[in-house]
């Protein structure tokens, strides 16, 4: 990114982040030093990694077949959002940006339920409410998914200060793009988690763009970690396509916030490798150039390479897990397709934990309206 | 019980509730060592602490979207903007999150979150100390707004909206903070939704709440020297709105005034001629009125022009009647 | 002249209006290099270079903050919100800064900005790709609203938006971005504040906006055919608003329908049923009907029922005439 | 302020601004370097400092006395308003707080329009529409007052940013206080500023408190001119009560502005001697000890010792000067006490440049009534 730190004019103004990413494998899959997950969680981790790629080609290309009304994917961003999942216990909380199904997904959220939202079903846990991909789990600790970008910072320092107060020891794992820094949501969350020093781990996916925009007109600072010390909060940088490293990093960061040491900013350094969402063209705004550079640090491909190495993964091993990933995948979206849309008066429930005389009055203007025929 | 202004009455209400539920926290710029600028929450840092009496930095969007956080997790914040004024930099908070956030999660999370705000003109604050913006928020499913007009009410009331398993906005009459005393009981709830007819009159049905209320009372006592018996209603709670109170009356009377300080174009008056022409329109016998604030921002100097003080009330509680 | 969707008369207003006057700028994010998400500004960016047409950070505040600054200083500055859904964060730039800033200061400084957000359901958007957040700013003593329901009125109203020496809030109707086509005059102005009838009929008055417009001509078509002859008003312009047509009408037909998407409670229909009231009281021969989105927040599976389709329209206007 | 910037945990975090605070003037006013502001301006400076300070002490009391409603002054910080203001150049655009009147009287603006604001009267440049000390002068190239804390820094920019498009040379001088770098404008301005490079100096004075909320509470980051590197902006720290500091800082700073160098982030150190305004009582929340421990370093005192020492000031001067101001101000107070108010009529002007039709049936109403009579 742009912009000078340093200025001629004889006072120093202030400094930068460390640039050094936190790295465990090199481009090739090589381990640079022991990585501290075990082999059995990597071979885990990896099939978790296919599976959220999978699921997102697939989803594509129903939406291209106008089975749904819209997608939104995280391609090369497995294992910024699946390194952090892994890092978590149990007792923390998701505050999820969108891109982060695959980590719901990987703490049990079922695969179904994930389609019902996505097809906008009776089934859906949203009740066909929100757009596809706009997932929530209070059983799995994961808040609700919210279009408006950030707004999911300051409740996940919220719900931190709301364990701190309670005697929980567990932390907050806030996801936000690169985009996201710009927001009213990200300064209030920094502002206040400093000053609050409550457990929240914010990862940023700085995955280079904010649909059309590059990281570096989004901000001018060299490197997004640089906003963490305006805040008095330690940041740390991340390679984001290295799954051991960020799950190295994570550990760390939502360990320091179970036991009290308050936040930590964490940018993972990654590419968003597809479009935007399937509204989104991205070859009007991006060098194709950048796009194979990037795809030549696939996540996926590295870790995969690197389990090749240790002996613990081959050619047959992939193909059973595509096929099995596949049918799994292809079921799943046939199940969730073939379901009923909400009920009319589902629309009126939930506005208020009990219904006002006005909601009830719309309500069965709607449903006589209903019976009426046609619609 | 004990008579009480109302802000002894909400520091009352927010005292018992803390005592009685250690959920319930209160956050807000300067509500701890001062107390608030009004001095609502003075000595509630002392006695529950800083853990739970928060003086948070300068940010309505944080001190609102850190609530509902907290909300989401078990606690029962009480969030206060310092003027109603600047609460638009927590606007999104509240219409895209917590208005929104049982709706969309499928009844998953809930938004127990009270947030009080002074609002309205009669202190000279010009337009930023002034403002009534109550109809924003009316505007939004999945908000309550309250306004209490009494020491009584604004006790109960804010017991019943820190209860409230749902977002309230809990508007606070500033102008009328000291004005006046009332009995106050101990562990008083006001149920949320029902209004409350202070002065009954066969005539015609005069609407108000928070400090207008007392202009509209002095506009009724006016008229009524001249034989105008107006029945007036004190809303108390805009959202859920008390239709059935208000349809009775009017329904009685044939004729109705609404009075609100904010500007009067799309202001909440709006929505209860509305309500009210379409539920009532064969029983009434004159056009509605509204006496409210002007389509100006909120002055300084002239500001007692600007008001819909009793002497604007009085002269369209007489038109209501010629017509 | 030429055959234009809404999408291509908008930017061609755009494009005209930045020939004409170096001054106009346009700002907002991922207009520039992709000429928007519904690509509304394509090619500007290549024309008047990225200067004029300005990819900004992700920051509504921001862009209309920044705004705020251009337009005291000489610039016209476009600001694009994405969707109407997210002018929230700028709520407080626009409601208590661009609404207040010739006011404040007696009229030292002015603000010619535009705001143009695209608005409203029909794409499956659900909460935040669907909203209609009109009413919120036509209660903001300050600021103008505009909504446009055809291609030649959307560059007209845009071209005369742009002139005009006041902050303007600008609402496309993204449903029918590009579904409708018109002959679109080159340089044409639509004066802001002027309501149009579309369709002349004795029997009851419509009133719609933007895309509902269309909903709302489909049901009076099917009344028709039962022999209800509907007055169609499209409205154009919010704030100012074009009471004079509309009395004119109301007078006529002695009943009126109001059509908006946006939630009931508040909504702008409040403020259009209140003023016809009270000004058409003695010439009214039925309750005014609303028939709007529901007080709930924008579904997206349902929105087919959410939304106020002339399914909805008809059995109204039928209503209408049957008290 | 607290805040650790560095972490045990391995990895290097976010580094801090440099700590080192710009200083000429030593507390005892001796020249620590030859200072870059002549004689004669130093002591302009220190007369307008003075009137500053006589004339916040004047309009206290007549708060007190009930004549007008409210009073912010900046006592404690004429330094930091007088020494940017003495750097700008007459084209340069100033975005005010609120405690920045004396760089706008430093300019040239009347006394007299100042006062005719704090009375609200008739002839007041805003109409008597807001409250007291809410000036602006377009004339003197002064924004409109803002009570909402931040909002005027995005103008900043977007201000700027029209100069350098119409190609002005000229700087945006953006004041504010510590609580408003937690604000929303704050955090626009900034990112906006930084990608947008616009010739804007922001001066944040940290005056130590917002209200009752101490500047280490509002930010756990170490010097507020750490949020700086985050939006890619250069920043110094300056000793905000030394006004020969802050003439120099806010020089260069502005010169960068100007030359298209892109903004600058000055922390101006100061201290808000006096309440927060007449409605506040710090008593509440304020150790006296800081009070005094500042009171021993205030930015007049110190000027006067410094000018004394360079025998340019004495008692005598001193008592000339204070009788001086202190007649000008009770009498242009005495004038504006009794003009009229404003007009009922007025109330309809400016909310549009044209006043709407329901604007006019309402001035109408107004007036009508305004003639019945009463009120
Ligand atoms: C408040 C708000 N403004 C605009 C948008 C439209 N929008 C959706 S995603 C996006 C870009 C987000 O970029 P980033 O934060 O980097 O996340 P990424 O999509 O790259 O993961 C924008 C502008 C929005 N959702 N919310
Ligand atoms: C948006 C907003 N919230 C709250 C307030 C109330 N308020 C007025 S001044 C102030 C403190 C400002 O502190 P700081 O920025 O440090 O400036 P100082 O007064 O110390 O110069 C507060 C909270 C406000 N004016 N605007
Ligand atoms: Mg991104
Ligand atoms: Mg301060």
């Amino acid at each position: 990114m742009l912009g000078n730190t340093e200025r001629p004019g004889g006072e120093r103004g202030a400094r930068a982040a460390d640039p050094d990413l936190v790295r465990v494998l090199d481009d090739e899959g090589r381990a640079m030093r022991k990585p501290v997950l075990p082999i059995e969680r990597r071979l885990a981790l990896y099939e978790a990694m296919v599976r959220s790629r999978r699921l997102d080609e697939r989803l594509e290309r129903v939406q291209r077949q106008g089975r749904i009304g819209f997608h939104i994917g995280s391609q090369g961003e497995e294992a910024a959002v699946l390194g952090v999942a892994e890092a978590l216990a149990p007792e923390d909380w998701i505050a999820p940006c969108y891109r982060e199904v695959a980590a719901l997904l990987h703490r049990g959220f079922p695969l179904e339920a994930h389609l019902d939202n996505v097809f906008g079903n009776a089934d859906d846990p949203n009740v066909g409410r929100q757009m596809p991909v706009h997932f929530a789990s209070r059983a799995h600790r994961c808040l609700s998914v919210s279009a408006p970008i950030g707004t999911q910072l300051p409740h996940a320092v919220g719900l931190a200060y709301a364990m701190k107060l309670r005697g929980e020891h567990a932390a907050v794992a806030a996801f936000f793009g690169d985009g996201a820094t710009s927001s009213q949501g990200f300064h209030d969350a920094m502002t206040f988690a400093g000053v609050m020093k409550v457990g929240v781990a914010f990862f940023c996916r700085n995955n280079g763009w904010a649909i059309s925009l590059p990281a570096h007109e989004q901000c001018a600072a060299r490197a997004l970690a640089d906003k963490a010390v305006g805040y008095g909060i330690p940041a740390v940088r991340c390679d984001g396509n290295d799954l051991l490293a960020v799950f190295e990093v994570a550990s760390r960061a939502l360990d320091t916030a179970r036991r009290g040491g308050g936040p930590t900013f964490v940018e993972l350094l990654t590419y968003r490798a597809g479009p935007h969402s399937t509204s989104d063209d991205p070859t009007r705004y991006r060098d194709p150039d950048e796009v194979s550079r990037w795809a030549a640090r696939d996540p996926i491909t590295r870790l995969r390479k690197h389990l090749e190495r240790e002996d613990a993964w081959d050619i047959d091993r992939e193909a059973a897990l595509l096929a099995r990933v596949d049918a799994e995948l292809k079921e799943a979206i046939a199940r969730a397709e073939k379901k009923p849309r909400p009920s009319v008066a589902s629309l009126f429930d939930d506005v208020y934990a009990e219904p006002t005389e006005a909601l009830l009055a719309q309500k069965r203007e709607a449903l006589a309206l209903d019976e009426g025929g046609e619609g | 019980m004990s008579e009480l202004t109302m802000v002894e009455a909400l520091r009352s209400g927010m005292r018992e509730a803390m005592h009685a539920d250690a959920s319930v926290v209160l956050l807000g710029e300067d509500v701890g060592r001062v107390g608030g600028v009004f001095r609502v929450s003075d000595g509630l840092r002392d006695e529950f602490g800083p853990a739970r009496v928060i003086d948070t930095p300068l940010s309505e969007g944080g001190i609102v979207g850190t609530a509902i956080g907290m909300a989401m997790h078990g606690l029962r914040p009480i969030a206060e903007i310092q003027f109603a004024d600047f609460i638009y930099p927590a606007f999104d908070q509240l219409v895209n999150e917590a208005a929104k956030i049982r709706y969309r999660s499928g009844g998953q999370f809930s938004v127990p979150l009270v947030v009080r705000a002074p609002y309205g003109g009669g202190i000279k604050g010009g337009h930023y100390h002034s403002q009534s913006p109550e109809a924003y928020f009316t505007h939004t499913a999945g908000l309550k707004v309250v306004c209490p007009s009494n020491p009584r009410d604004a006790k109960g009331l804010l017991r019943a909206a820190i209860d409230d398993p749902d977002p309230v906005i809990f508007f606070e009459p500033k102008r009328i903070y000291r004005a006046v005393r009332d009995e106050v009981p101990d562990e008083i709830r006001v149920p949320l939704g029902k209004a409350e007819i202070v002065r009954e009159g066969a005539d015609v049905t005069l609407i108000a709440y928070g400090a207008m209320l007392y202009e509209a009372l002095a506009a009724a006592e006016e008229v009524a020297r001249e034989g105008i018996e107006v029945e007036l209603v004190d809303l108390r709670t805009l959202i859920p709105l008390d239709l059935e109170t208000l349809e009775a009356s009017v329904n009685k009377t044939g004729r109705f005034v609404v009075v609100h300080e904010a500007p009067l174009t799309s202001g909440f008056g709006a929505e209860i001629v509305s309500r009210l022409t379409e539920r009532c329109f064969y029983a009434l016998e004159a056009p509605p009125i509204r006496v409210t604030g002007f389509d100006t921002p909120f002055p300084y100097t002239l500001e007692d022009v600007y008001l819909p003080l009793a002497r604007r009330i009085a002269p369209a509680l007489r038109k209501a009647m010629e017509d």
